[in-house]
């Protein structure tokens, strides 16, 4: 029985089915958070009132399903906190997104735009951008997203470059991102940063934790799960993990499976020869 | 406002500034001295890297199949050092493939890398002594967007039949995409990036890998560019200098007494020469 | 004109760029690279800008030759009405200055949004989605054992995609996972990226002084 | 959700074929497929020049040059900066100039300006964060000492290896051979095992982009029409 054969198509019902099964059944596991996302929550808890966040949205639809519940259990921490909050993106795609999260998980807590919070929205030039900030976030978003002047919002008062700016969290989906951030303004100022990214990136960056310039790295949908836990507000996240496993099992399977009968063909080609 | 003061009295200017400068310094020399060897004609030695001794193979399979070789030289822009390594690869293969009379197919997906790679194609086919044999068509522009290009490259990858492809430079999430369309095509695939996060699917998938660096160092082994060949000679000697202060500082940390020593006699520790913050 | 002035340009930004880290920013240099910073927001405008009017570019000419026609004619409708209405109506949900009432879009839902939420968002997340499928084929045909470092490969893989399902802590295997990510991983990570820097150091030192030249169209 | 609008509800199928246009793909390369591709490029390459319109070109480029020619108020000493804007606008102007089959060449100007500030910028901020501050990292204490000894050696002492060992992997004057043979090989096993870390958490963002379609597909478009699927809350 030669499956390598079968055609692919096959293959792709099989995880199809082991997905959505468990989907349909909301099967829910206990989520035991990761050391790392409880020291990135424990430390935004720790913030002072008053204290400045600075949160970058830099992902777009393609990393939707793994950044944009993160976002959504931030803002809802943050919601409940006393704490300015800056947004920025560095991708076109990510600004709808993060209109959606301010709209659904942090307005709700009765945070007022220019007075709570600031969007200071997208500008293009990634690398330039961070640098730039190191100097003055103003010049180089000189209006925020509806296009009052910065000069005019309460909430940067006191604000001139990042400097004044007392954590910054990282939603990064590739480059510019995470990476870019940490080259460029964590490495040079040197304030406590955090980061939420695509499972895709995260095994990159845990030397960035281990030097102690990352407070801690939520990765892809498991970061997700952990940091809604965390939070109190199950969502896409702790659902999603579900699912999530079965798919990781039935992976496993065909890794093994394929490569047993690899094994025993190499096996019985080496005993002909 | 002051014309340049780096180092002003009273303000104490960071130490690990200034010690990153010198190693900079220090870099760039080495860099600069391995390539004016280069340049004097000494022989200079790399060691053979699997991936690339069989690109010569791979293209020599394409021209007896008849079916043209797919480079896809990544999806990073200009800015990106990988995709400045691959289109110097690019120009070598381009070369390789106009002597066989191959075509070779190059998808494009940023702006400038676009008319870059077209006329790299074209100065290697002119190089090659045909000139006439370059094809405009085949450089082509497929879309701004990642997943968009990556359906037009695996399109190609269905219509054209390329017998090889080659994936050099900066890929993201694609890359499985990419190598696992083409196994199942029966190309012969070799890959190189320094994206790391993309680099299991191409060891995984495909028949030869460069990991990381020796991307660079491929660029440097084909094309015995004098700088490129000063630039990785650089890179080594430096990785020797790195070693030992990594040996130097794990001494000082094991040893406070020495860390002690140090402390007294300089006014610092051995790792604040490189943490400043 | 053609190359000199562009290697004189890649020169003095590259330069700005280096003396703005370590000089101080009050220092007259540090004022003049700060400015640098701010022409290069705009000018990277302009390149992402680019990428669109290559598309356009190369679109009109294949629907001239009949090339697709149809699908390349649905592609300029759909770019220039989305941008049309995100230019005209504003690229936000009723906030945005718009070009006809000089205030805010009145209506509920701004059609620029509907696309982005209705066209956009499901292709882009859906074309990402495929993956899983491809990734589950190839982990049954194409990710095989051919030698001890796939093997090596392999295993660990498994490890720690049995590390990350919640029920595994039962057997331990989320403890392993840690192990395998905060030390191998990063031990190799971390000589990888010191390699790669240095390879990006002298590869931006000879952009800087001009000596490497390819992006330039490699006519050097 | 019932009380949904029209344009909402077409919104959603709309989405919902796109959707499923994309999935087709999986059966086999087809037109819908090939259409929705070309509605895709041609939205985002729509979108982004929308965007870049209202959130680049016009705070900080537009914007100031208005200002300055309608005799509006500067910053003090900002005047003659506001008018040096005019070198960036320009210079990114030039890149355009590559779609004109004759000043194709002026072009360059603008390529040469961004490849220089981010060779200027790659230069410095991985140097500083790659070459001095991860191997700083690496300083590890290696002393034993009161009970410190599972640190060192669960630890410390083979990230110090690992970190040496994969150094000399990408080492290219020597050959692999001899006692550097050993330690490089040594290095393919630490890389392998970085890379099949990377190849486990890169399978489970793949099955969670599913998911978050499966979670789009029931939760919001399902669910409106069937209330079986209800979202969390």
């Amino acid at each position: 029985m030669n499956l390598a054969k079968l055609d692919r198509r096959w293959l792709y019902v099989v995880m199809a089915v082991v997905l959505v099964v468990p989907f349909m059944a909301r099967i829910v596991f206990p989520i035991v958070p990761s050391d790392s996302a409880r020291k990135i929550y424990d430390a935004i808890e720790a913030l002072p009132d008053g204290s400045v966040i600075l949160v970058s949205a830099d992902y777009d639809p393609g990393s939707e399903a793994e950044l944009y519940p993160m976002n959504l259990a931030l803002f809802h921490q943050l919601g409940q906190k006393n704490v300015k909050m800056i947004i920025t993106q560095l991708w076109p795609q990510a600004g709808p997104l993060v209109k959606d999260c301010l709209d659904k998980a942090y307005l709700p807590h009765g945070k007022k735009e220019g007075v709570d919070f600031v969007n200071l929205g997208y500008k293009p030039g990634g690398l330039i951008l961070i640098s730039k900030c190191n100097e003055s976030i103003l010049k180089a978003f000189p209006e925020d997203v509806n296009g009052t002047p910065v000069k005019d919002i309460p909430v940067l008062k006191g604000i001139e470059s990042s400097n004044d700016i007392d954590f910054f969290m990282i939603l990064s989906a590739g480059t510019p991102g995470i990476r870019e951030w940490l080259e460029q303004c964590q490495s040079q100022i040197g304030k406590p940063m955090a980061s939420g990214m695509t499972a895709v990136s995260a095994p990159d960056f845990f030397q960035y934790e281990n030097s102690g310039q990352l407070i801690g790295l939520l990765g892809g949908l498991r970061g997700a799960a952990d940091y809604e836990a965390l939070v109190g507000k199950p969502g896409r996240g702790v659902l999603g993990m579900g699912p999530q496993s079965f798919g990781h099992l039935l992976i496993i399977l065909f890794i093994v499976i394929g490569n047993i009968g690899y094994l025993i063909s190499r096996q019985k080609a080496r005993r002909a020869a | 406002m002051r014309l340049l003061s780096i180092i002003t009295i009273g303000e104490s200017y960071p130490v690990a500034k200034l010690v990153m400068l010198a190693l900079m310094l220090i870099f760039f020399g080495l860099v600069l001295y391995f390539t004016y060897q280069a340049k004097k004609g000494r022989e200079i030695y790399i060691r053979p890297i699997a991936g690339l001794s069989a690109m010569n193979e791979a293209v020599g399979r394409a021209t007896e199949m008849g079916r043209p070789v797919l480079y896809v030289p990544g999806i990073a822009d200009m800015d990106d050092i990988q995709t400045i390594a691959s289109i110097v690869i690019l120009s070598e293969v381009a070369k390789l493939a106009a002597s066989y009379d191959t075509r070779i197919i190059v998808p494009t997906k940023t702006p400038i890398v676009f008319p870059v790679a077209e006329e790299t194609v074209r100065n290697a086919h002119a190089d090659a002594g045909r000139p006439d044999a370059f094809k405009k068509d085949d450089v082509r522009f497929l879309s701004d967007d990642q997943f968009a290009f990556t359906a037009g490259v695996t399109g190609i990858m269905l219509r054209e039949k390329p017998a090889t492809n080659i994936y050099m430079g900066a890929f993201w999430a694609e890359s499985l995409i990419l190598a696992e369309t083409g196994f199942l095509a029966g190309a012969i695939q070799i890959a190189g990036t320094a994206n790391v996060s993309q680099l299991p699917f191409f060891v995984a998938a495909c028949d030869y890998t460069l990991i990381g660096e020796e991307l660079y160092a491929a660029s440097a082994y084909l094309s015995k560019q004098p700088q490129l060949l000063g630039s990785l000679k650089g890179s080594d000697a430096a990785k020797l200098l790195w070693g030992g202060i990594i040996l130097l500082g794990v001494l000082f940390a094991t040893w406070p007494d020495m860390e002690a020593k140090l402390e007294s006699a300089f006014g610092f520790r051995f790792a604040d020469l490189f943490i400043f913050n | 004109m053609r190359r000199t002035v562009p290697l004189v340009i890649t020169f003095i930004a590259g330069v700005a760029m280096i003396t703005s880290f370590f000089v101080y920013e009050d220092t007259l240099l540090g004022q003049a690279a700060s400015r640098v910073k701010e022409w290069g927001i705009i000018i990277a405008a302009f390149a992402v800008v680019l990428g669109t009017g290559n598309i356009i570019r190369i679109s009109l000419h294949k629907a001239k030759r009949r090339e697709d026609r149809p699908y390349k004619i649905v592609l300029l409708v759909c770019l220039f009405l989305t941008m049309a209405l995100g230019m005209f109506l504003g690229i936000d949900k009723g906030i945005r200055a718009t070009m006809f009432n000089g205030g805010h879009f009145e209506g509920e839902y701004n059609p620029f949004y509907w696309i982005y939420f209705n066209v956009q968002l499901p292709l882009g997340a859906t074309m990402f989605s495929l993956l899983v499928f491809y990734i589950t084929s190839a982990a049954y045909r194409a990710f095989r054992m051919r030698s001890i470092e796939a093997g090596i490969l392999l295993v660990t893989a498994v490890v720690v995609m049995l590390g990350q399902v919640p029920i595994s802590s039962a057997i331990g295997a989320d403890k392993v996972m840690t192990w395998i990510m905060i030390v191998p991983n990063v031990a190799a990570k971390r000589a990888i990226v010191m390699g790669a820097a240095m390879g990006i150091a002298s590869m931006s030192l000879k952009i800087i002084l001009g000596i490497e030249r390819s992006y330039l169209g490699g006519d050097s | 959700m019932a009380d949904l609008v029209w344009y909402q509800h077409v919104g959603l199928w709309v989405a919902t074929l796109m959707t499923l246009a994309i999935f087709t793909f999986l059966y086999k390369d087809n037109p819908i497929y090939k259409m929705a591709e070309h509605v895709f490029v041609g939205v985002a390459a729509g979108y982004t020049v929308a965007y870049l319109f209202w959130s680049a070109f016009v705070p900080n480029l537009y914007r100031p040059l208005e200002t300055l020619f309608t005799g509006g108020e500067i910053e003090q000493g900002e005047v003659f900066w506001t008018w040096m804007l005019l070198i960036p606008a320009l210079l990114g102007a030039l890149f355009f100039a590559r779609f004109h089959p004759k000043y194709g060449w002026l072009s360059r100007w603008s390529i040469a300006f961004m490849v220089g500030a981010y060779a200027g910028l790659n230069l410095t901020g991985k140097f500083r964060l790659d070459l001095m501050l991860q191997p700083a990292a690496t300083f590890v204490n290696l002393n034993p000492a009161n009970g410190h000894w599972n640190q060192v050696l669960i630890y410390d002492l083979p990230i110090l290896l690992g970190v040496l060992v994969c150094l000399t992997y990408f080492f290219f004057s020597k050959p692999h051979t001899g006692f550097i043979g050993v330690t490089a090989r040594t290095g393919i096993f630490f890389l392998m095992a970085a890379f099949g870390a990377s190849f486990g958490y890169t399978v489970m963002a793949r099955i969670s982009l599913f998911i978050g379609r499966l979670q789009f597909l029931f939760w919001e478009f399902a669910n409106t029409y069937t209330q079986w699927f209800p979202p969390p809350t």
